[in-house]
């Protein structure tokens, strides 16, 4: 299998993170972040159990205040912005844990990740798009999300988050719970909407599947970005990956 | 027979009454889930403030109506931003104190403000008995119930047909996933909290305007609202429209065979009943698994 | 945990001295009323705090305790000791009877039932003439010739300390840590062997015990008992004592309820503002100590790197 | 000591604070008009009034505070009879008299509570005292009555609906209604399929107006008469053209003519904007009976101020008060009135006597 | 009908079927677990492993279909009362005590051991103290086991998402199972946390309990550790065998594992 590996610098660089600190009230996650995502590139942060990665992308996206450092989209500062203008500026974020809205049918949780979008004609064409991309989500159309099994939910998750049409998707875990064989249609459709111009970065446990979409990967440890390579270099180097995999 | 259909015909009228009271309360408490105990203070604002517009600022009624929606809007509105948004996501409890509180505060400050007397609103129209067979009812109550079934409908459609509405939906049952959809989640909590007020204030003045107002209406206000938010189920508007309905006709019947001496008490044996029979009330369901 | 005991005990210890040390019998009269409102709180916040859910018909148990030492004393003519400690008995069937059917509900569901029962009792009060006398309520409950504040508030410590030994016991124990574990998730309490209902169950039985011996008590103390008893106000200033003082916890309703007893007569210097005014500091209390008082102190500590002293529940025992 | 205190404990807040305002206004009148000619004992009376909101327990806190904190020498409350009721214990146990000029339940004159006073009707008096007149006045052949559910309310229809039925008066249905209660359309219903002459109504400002406008909504025709502050500037206008024609029965009215009465009028417009009520004149009454108490006991000391208490005789702007045994009061003059053209107009006027 | 508890498998489930509305989610399932065994449930999305798992512990009311655990009938049982037989779950859905520590969800995982009377609870002797240590000294040693004592007395609600996963495990296992069943419980680690997570299961049979029920989608986990797979497809048994036979199992390549088989 061939994934389009790209080179590290194709494209300008659309997000910038620079010595990012976060904290949760009063104890400190990310110790000083920095990375850069350049147009068109499929990128992944991967690292242990409760290294940082999340909190990053809730960082970027909006759902956390920053303490110090900048975050910026396209030149433009976006750290501490609420998450509303941030998504309206192009950065949709797939939360981990799906956090579908459990009381509305599957339909309307898709719509609604259209929020933004005013031509009702427009929302409709994305949702047949959705529909198309998780046959199994036309299906339960009506059913509540609640409802729905995990991974169905997975997928809804990944459904919403594109009807924004984003420029770039923070995908966190988007394989979670799906079975193999649903994990790799969703990397396919990672890589397709990537080929359509869409950024990706991407948080992944399934290093696997997550060197073989991204093109490079951050590795977290701690709050601290520890390096950032190839995939293929890492691919290539099991042992290497263990040591920074292994908490 | 006729004695019957009267009791019905009263039962339906102040049923409909009741959920207008409990309009408001669908919204704050059915959707946004803060145990609003200030609920029936808004209600009897609404009836103070019209009160004040229409005999101290001459208003005629429906000017006064517009009026109050604004003010008591915005002071909802005020509320929520500097008020429930601070002990927004911390559970239940701190809403329920923030509001015991607020309840406390409102009815004392307008007791200071223009005593406990009731007070007198300006009606709409000349009042006068309407004879339907055997059945009478009056020329205001018709027109309250219009206004009142009119008002429903039109949050209903806000609720199910807007924007707005999927937004609160979504807002209220997660947060973090609605304003990562682009929802500015803040606004909506105000909104909603301020059309909650509106609403309540609305009612409250619609039916001063039929009863009177006075500043210690809101205690008995707030009881038989949640009774009837309960009764329908959480967030439901035909809930709550069916839910007064039942507690309007159920009092009337009460009254009318038993005795008008204990009518309270039929209401919360219904909810009593009905949760018993059916946990989750009248029109809700449940989207919760294991 | 040790702390959390050592606090109670002190405040038992001096509140003990408070007889030799005051014979206002004003100040006496106050103090009794805070032990008493120490009591319901501590015992609604076996509800709140450990079954996690909000119950707005605590008064239902304070009523019926109320009235049946009314009841017994008035017609029967039993004594106080006899028919306090029957009250909480009474009390707590009528806690076994409500909770099996409120406790099978959740959240706003929970909340207005367990007020609507309340309600009911509060109306049967007011119309079952015959034998609550109605409106006119119950006169003349013979204090057994008790004149001496100080032989009440002796009474009222004494259940003040059943109180804190009975929750103390509760809350650390096997049984305590179940209620927790259905408050704070009832899925895994399910998986774990812990019978959500059964476990809420003694929680709320035992609330409505103490909630009862504090009724029995009042309509031995001011003699009269009425319909009120079951107000939704008497609730309110409950709920503004335990989620004052901190829900969760045992030190946190018995401040709360000190502090509010105080506050309410105290604010009485400024006539018509008074209740306005408690309003708004109660208001305040929200916004600026969101967990209450006790669950400020805990977070001052948590900042100062102490391990939580007071946490939600569970630490080292020293039985 | 350079005063001497007077506690009153009275609803201020919830939902009868309507009427305990008016009992508070009254004393403050009271105690003006005696301040300004040199109070009692050559001091001046001061005033010392707690919220007991109707409620037992804050009604009891409120006289703790009173008599341990205040140290007054007499206390006046507590309104509604239930707080009353809790009260007197307290009373009797710091041995202080308490007079209240509102309670009106029969039960607490019936306790032997020798400290306490009641110095207003109760309602075995009001009927005994014009049940004749309104049988033979408004023709009655049948009558409903209707009650606010509580002590006082169910009291007033007892009372009215035995002497009316010794006088052959039937009774054509008998209902309770709840405080508050909005909206009385069922009510009305079974009124009007019990086909009465006439409907006997207790209940205060607030309720009866409500029911006597929606009974005029309604199209009934039955005459209307009751007890309760009805012969008020308030109820009148609360109740528009609806109060037409209605009849009360209570134990004072601005309207009377008495010169003693117009001066207390005028007193009472002057500092209020308002004419007094019912209520407005039991707290006048009350304070002035006390203080009256006072000057005669010649000290503070309470065993004093109750004998002179007992020995009562008090020219009140309707009609001399005295005390009986039990301490219930008599002798002064309750009027029955009809609502003519928006004014309360005295159609009889009978002094109460004390009960057997 | 009811075994003995020694001979028979230990769980035994026939004819399982749930239907929600219209949706006929499982249907007629039958499954066993014998003692020792570690026996892994896959398939794909929205196959009905959850429900499965639901149904086996009393969470649903199965449609249809009995269920016995020892021998015993547990088919309408109260989740609760089924754990006190000794099977014991977790979630899909991460669900742990979020306020307390993490000392304190292992510590409260205990309750069964510690069960008492009432009087017991108000007046405890010898028997609930030690209770209560040996408590204790569990609830430590299996935050060890799971590798989480770094994060011993850590509110639950600060953990990361992985680290909650192994929690849920441990809460489990203070419960003291003798068939313990995980619903996707290396969902949220990653490669080389879920291959020290698997060593950790296959040590954990035999000692703390007897027998494994494990749903997952992490292939090199299931195919690590169990004995027996169980494969579930639109409600239905789909194939069952040991890992090899189903990894060449075409029918399970095409519905389930899709590329990664090839
Ligand atoms: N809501 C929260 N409150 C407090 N601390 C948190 C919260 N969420 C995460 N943390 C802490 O922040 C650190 C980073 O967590 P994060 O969720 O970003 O890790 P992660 O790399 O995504 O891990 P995982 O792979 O397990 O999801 C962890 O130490 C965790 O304990
Ligand atoms: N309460 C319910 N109402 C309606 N449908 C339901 C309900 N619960 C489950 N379902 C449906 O039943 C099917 C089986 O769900 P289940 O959760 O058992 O799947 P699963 O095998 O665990 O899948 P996953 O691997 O995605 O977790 C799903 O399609 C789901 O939508
Ligand atoms: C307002 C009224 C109900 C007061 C009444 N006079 C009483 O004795 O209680
Ligand atoms: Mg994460
Ligand atoms: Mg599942």
């Amino acid at each position: 299998m061939t994934a389009p590996v790209r080179t590290s610098s194709s494209g300008e660089p659309v997000l910038q993170v620079q010595d990012l600190h976060v904290s949760y009230g009063s104890t400190a996650a990310l110790h000083g972040i920095s990375l850069e995502v350049h147009a068109g590139e499929t990128v992944a942060l991967i690292g242990a159990n409760g290294a940082g990665k999340s909190t990053t992308l809730r960082a970027i996206s909006g759902l956390l205040k920053a303490r110090s450092g900048s975050i910026l989209w396209n030149g433009q500062p976006i750290a501490n912005r609420p998450p509303e203008e941030i998504v309206a500026a192009g950065i949709a974020h797939c939360p981990e844990e799906r956090h579908v809205w459990p009381g509305m049918t599957v339909e309307e949780n898709i719509a609604l990740g259209a929020y933004l979008c005013r031509s009702k004609d427009e929302v409709r064409t994305r949702m047949g798009m959705a529909f198309h991309r998780f046959p199994r989500l036309r299906e339960r159309a009506k059913q509540m999300a609640g409802t729905l099994s995990g991974g169905e939910q997975q997928m809804l998750a990944i459904a919403r988050a594109l009807m924004s049409e984003p420029r770039l998707l923070m995908l966190d875990e988007p394989s979670l719970g799906l079975s193999p064989r649903m994990a790799d249609e969703v990397f396919e459709v990672v890589r397709a909407i990537n080929a359509h111009g869409v950024t990706v970065l991407l948080v992944e446990q399934n290093i696997h599947n997550a060197l073989s979409v991204a093109s490079r990967a951050y590795v977290v440890q701690t709050g601290r970005i520890t390096t950032a390579r190839p995939s293929a270099e890492l691919r290539g180097d099991p042992e290497l990956l263990k040591a920074y995999l292994g908490g | 027979m006729d004695l019957f259909l009267q009791f019905l015909a009263n039962g339906l009228v102040v049923g409909v009454f009741y959920a207008l009271s409990a309009l408001g309360l669908t919204l704050i408490f059915g959707l946004m889930r803060v145990v609003n105990f200030a609920h029936g203070e808004f209600y009897m604002l609404g009836g103070v403030v019209g009160w004040f517009v229409t005999t101290h600022l001459g208003l005629d009624f429906f000017s006064g109506l517009v009026v109050v929606a604004l003010v008591i809007g915005g002071f909802g509105w005020a509320v929520d931003r500097f008020l429930i948004e601070r002990v927004r996501g911390q559970g239940e409890e701190p809403g329920i104190l923030l509001t015991i509180g607020l309840s406390i505060f409102l009815v004392n400050i307008t007791l200071l403000a223009v005593g406990p007397a009731p007070m007198k609103v300006v009606r709409a129209i000349t009042e006068g008995p309407i004879f339907l067979g055997p059945v009478t009812i009056t020329k205001m109550r018709l027109l309250a119930m219009v206004i009142g079934v009119a008002l429903i409908f039109a949050a209903h459609a806000i609720i199910h047909r807007t924007r707005l509405g999927s937004a609160m939906r979504a807002t209220f049952q997660d947060p973090m996933a609605a304003s990562l959809a682009g929802i500015r989640t803040g606004q909506v909590y105000a909104a909603t909290f301020a059309l909650g007020c509106t609403l309540s204030a609305l009612s409250g003045m619609l039916l001063a305007s039929i009863y009177s107002a006075q500043a210690s209406v809101g205690g008995l206000v707030s009881l038989k609202s949640f009774v009837v938010v309960i009764l329908g189920g959480m967030g439901s508007f035909p809930g709550a429209i069916a839910g007064g309905l039942l507690l309007g006709v159920a009092e009337a019947l009460w009254g009318g065979y038993v005795a008008t001496g204990m009518v309270d008490i039929i209401g919360f044996i219904l909810v009593i009943l009905i949760l018993v029979l059916r946990p989750q009330g009248l029109f809700s369901i449940r989207a919760e698994r294991a | 945990m040790t702390l959390e005991r050592n606090i109670l005990l002190g405040f038992l210890g001096l509140a003990a001295l408070l007889p030799f040390a005051v014979t206002d019998q004003y100040i006496l009269h106050l103090a009794v009323m805070a032990l008493f409102y120490a009591i319901l709180a501590n015992s609604l916040n076996l509800v709140v705090g450990y079954v996690g859910e909000f119950s707005l018909g605590h008064t239902a148990f304070l009523g019926t305790g109320a009235y049946t030492a009314a009841l017994l004393s008035v017609n029967a003519g039993w004594p106080m000791w006899a028919a306090v400690p029957a009250a909480g008995v009474v009390a707590a069937l009528f806690g076994l009877a409500i909770g099996a059917v409120t406790l099978r509900l959740q959240g706003p569901y929970f909340v207005i039932v367990t007020l609507s029962f309340a309600e009911v009792l509060r109306l049967i009060a007011n119309n079952w003439i015959g034998v609550t006398n109605g409106p006119m309520g119950l006169a003349g409950i013979g204090q057994g010739g008790i004149a001496d504040k100080r032989a009440f508030f002796a009474i009222v410590l004494g259940l003040t300390a059943l109180t804190f030994y009975l929750s103390y016991r509760f809350v650390y124990s096997n049984a305590g840590r179940a209620a927790v574990a259905v408050r704070e998730n009832r899925y895994v309490a399910q998986s774990i062997g812990v019978n959500p209902f059964g476990t809420a169950m003694q929680a709320f039985v035992l609330g409505a015990f103490l909630a009862g011996l504090a009724g029995g008590f009042y309509a031995f103390y001011i003699s009269f008992v009425g319909p009120e008893v079951f107000r939704f106000s008497f609730m309110a200033t409950i709920i503004i004592m335990v989620l004052m003082g901190g829900k969760g916890t045992l030190i946190g309703p018995v401040v709360g309820a000190v502090i509010v007893t105080l506050l309410e007569e105290y604010l009485r210097e400024l006539q018509e503002l008074r209740l306005s005014l408690f309003g708004l500091i109660v208001m305040a209390i929200v916004l600026f100590l969101p967990n209450g008082l006790m669950g400020f102190i805990a977070q001052r500590r948590e900042q100062r790197g102490d391990r939580p002293a007071i946490s939600h529940a569970i630490e080292e025992r020293t039985v | 000591q350079d005063s001497v205190k007077i506690g009153l404990v009275e609803p201020l807040t919830g939902s009868v604070a309507y009427n305990g305002k008016s009992v508070v206004e009254g004393a403050r009148l009271a105690i003006e008009q005696i301040n300004a000619k040199g109070g009692v004992l050559g001091k001046p009376v001061e005033l010392v009034i707690e919220d007991g909101q109707c409620a037992p327990a804050n009604s009891v806190n409120a006289v703790e505070k009173l008599v341990q904190k205040d140290k007054v020498a007499v206390l006046v409350g507590a309104f509604c009879s239930s707080a009353t009721a809790a009260i007197m214990p307290v009373a009797a146990k710091y041995k202080i008299p308490l007079v209240t000029g509102v309670s009106s339940s029969a039960a607490l004159t019936e306790q032997n509570n020798p400290w306490f006073f009641r110095a207003a009707e109760t309602d075995a008096l009001m009927a005994k005292a014009f049940a004749k007149i309104l049988a033979t006045d408004l023709k009655l052949k049948s009558v409903a009555y209707v009650g606010v559910n509580d002590d006082w309310g169910r009291g007033g229809v007892e009372e009215f609906s035995r002497d009316l039925s010794a006088l052959g008066v039937k009774t054509a249905l008998t209902e309770y209604f709840d405080h508050g209660t909005t909206d009385f359309f069922t009510l009305l219903t079974k009124l009007r399929a019990a086909k009465p002459d006439g409907i006997f109504v207790a209940a205060e400002t607030q309720d009866g107006s409500i029911l006597v406008k929606q009974f005029q909504e309604m199209g009934l025709q039955s005459k209307v008469f009751g007890v309760g502050s009805w012969a008020t500037a308030d109820f009148i206008n609360l109740t528009g053209d609806a109060a037409e024609g209605i009849h009360a029965a209570v134990p004072y009215v601005s309207s009377v003519e008495t010169p003693r009465n117009q001066d207390f009028v005028k007193a009472y417009q002057a500092k209020y904007n308002v004419k007094p009520g019912k209520y407005g004149a039991a707290g006048y009454n009350a304070l002035n009976i006390v203080v009256q108490a006072v000057a005669r006991a010649g000290s503070t000391d309470a065993e004093a101020i109750r004998s002179a208490l007992a020995k009562t005789s008090y020219e009140a702007p309707n009609g001399v008060y005295r005390f009986t045994a039990k301490g219930q009061a008599y002798g002064f003059d309750a009027v029955l009135v009809r609502i003519e053209g928006g004014m309360p107009k005295v159609i009889a006027s009978s002094p109460v006597e004390a009960p057997q | 009908m009811t075994a003995s508890p020694q001979a028979g498998p230990l769980l035994r489930a026939e004819n399982l079927t749930m239907r929600f509305g219209g949706i006929t989610a499982v249907k007629q399932v039958a499954l066993t677990v014998n003692p020792g065994e570690i026996v892994g449930l896959i398939g794909p999305n929205g196959a009905g492993k959850t429900t499965c798992f639901n149904m086996l512990t009393g969470f649903y009311t199965p449609t249809e279909g009995r269920v016995f655990f020892k021998g015993t009938d547990i088919t309408s049982h109260k989740p609760h009362a089924i754990a006190r037989l000794g099977l014991i779950r977790s979630f899909q859905k991460t669900n742990v005590m979020k306020r307390l520590t993490v000392f304190e969800n292992v510590l409260t995982g205990h309750y069964m051991a510690g069960r008492q009377s009432l009087l017991a609870t108000f007046f405890p002797g010898e028997t609930v103290r030690r209770a209560e240590r040996e408590a204790r000294e569990s609830a430590s040693a299996i935050v060890e086991t799971m590798g989480l004592s770094r994060r011993m007395n850590v509110q639950a609600s600060l953990l990361s998402c992985g680290e909650l996963r192994l929690l849920e495990v441990a809460v489990a296992l203070a419960a003291k199972p003798t068939l313990l069943m995980l619903d996707e419980p290396a969902a949220g680690l990653n490669s080389h946390e879920a291959g020290v997570f698997g060593e950790t299961l296959k040590t954990l049979v035999g000692t703390a309990v007897q027998s494994l029920l494990i749903v997952e989608h992490n292939m090199e986990l299931v195919m690590g550790v169990c004995d027996r797979i169980v494969v579930l497809n639109f409600g239905q048994m789909l194939a069952e065998g040991e890992p090899r036979a189903i990894l060449s199992n075409p029918k399970v390549a095409e519905a389930y594992l899709g590329k990664a088989a090839a």
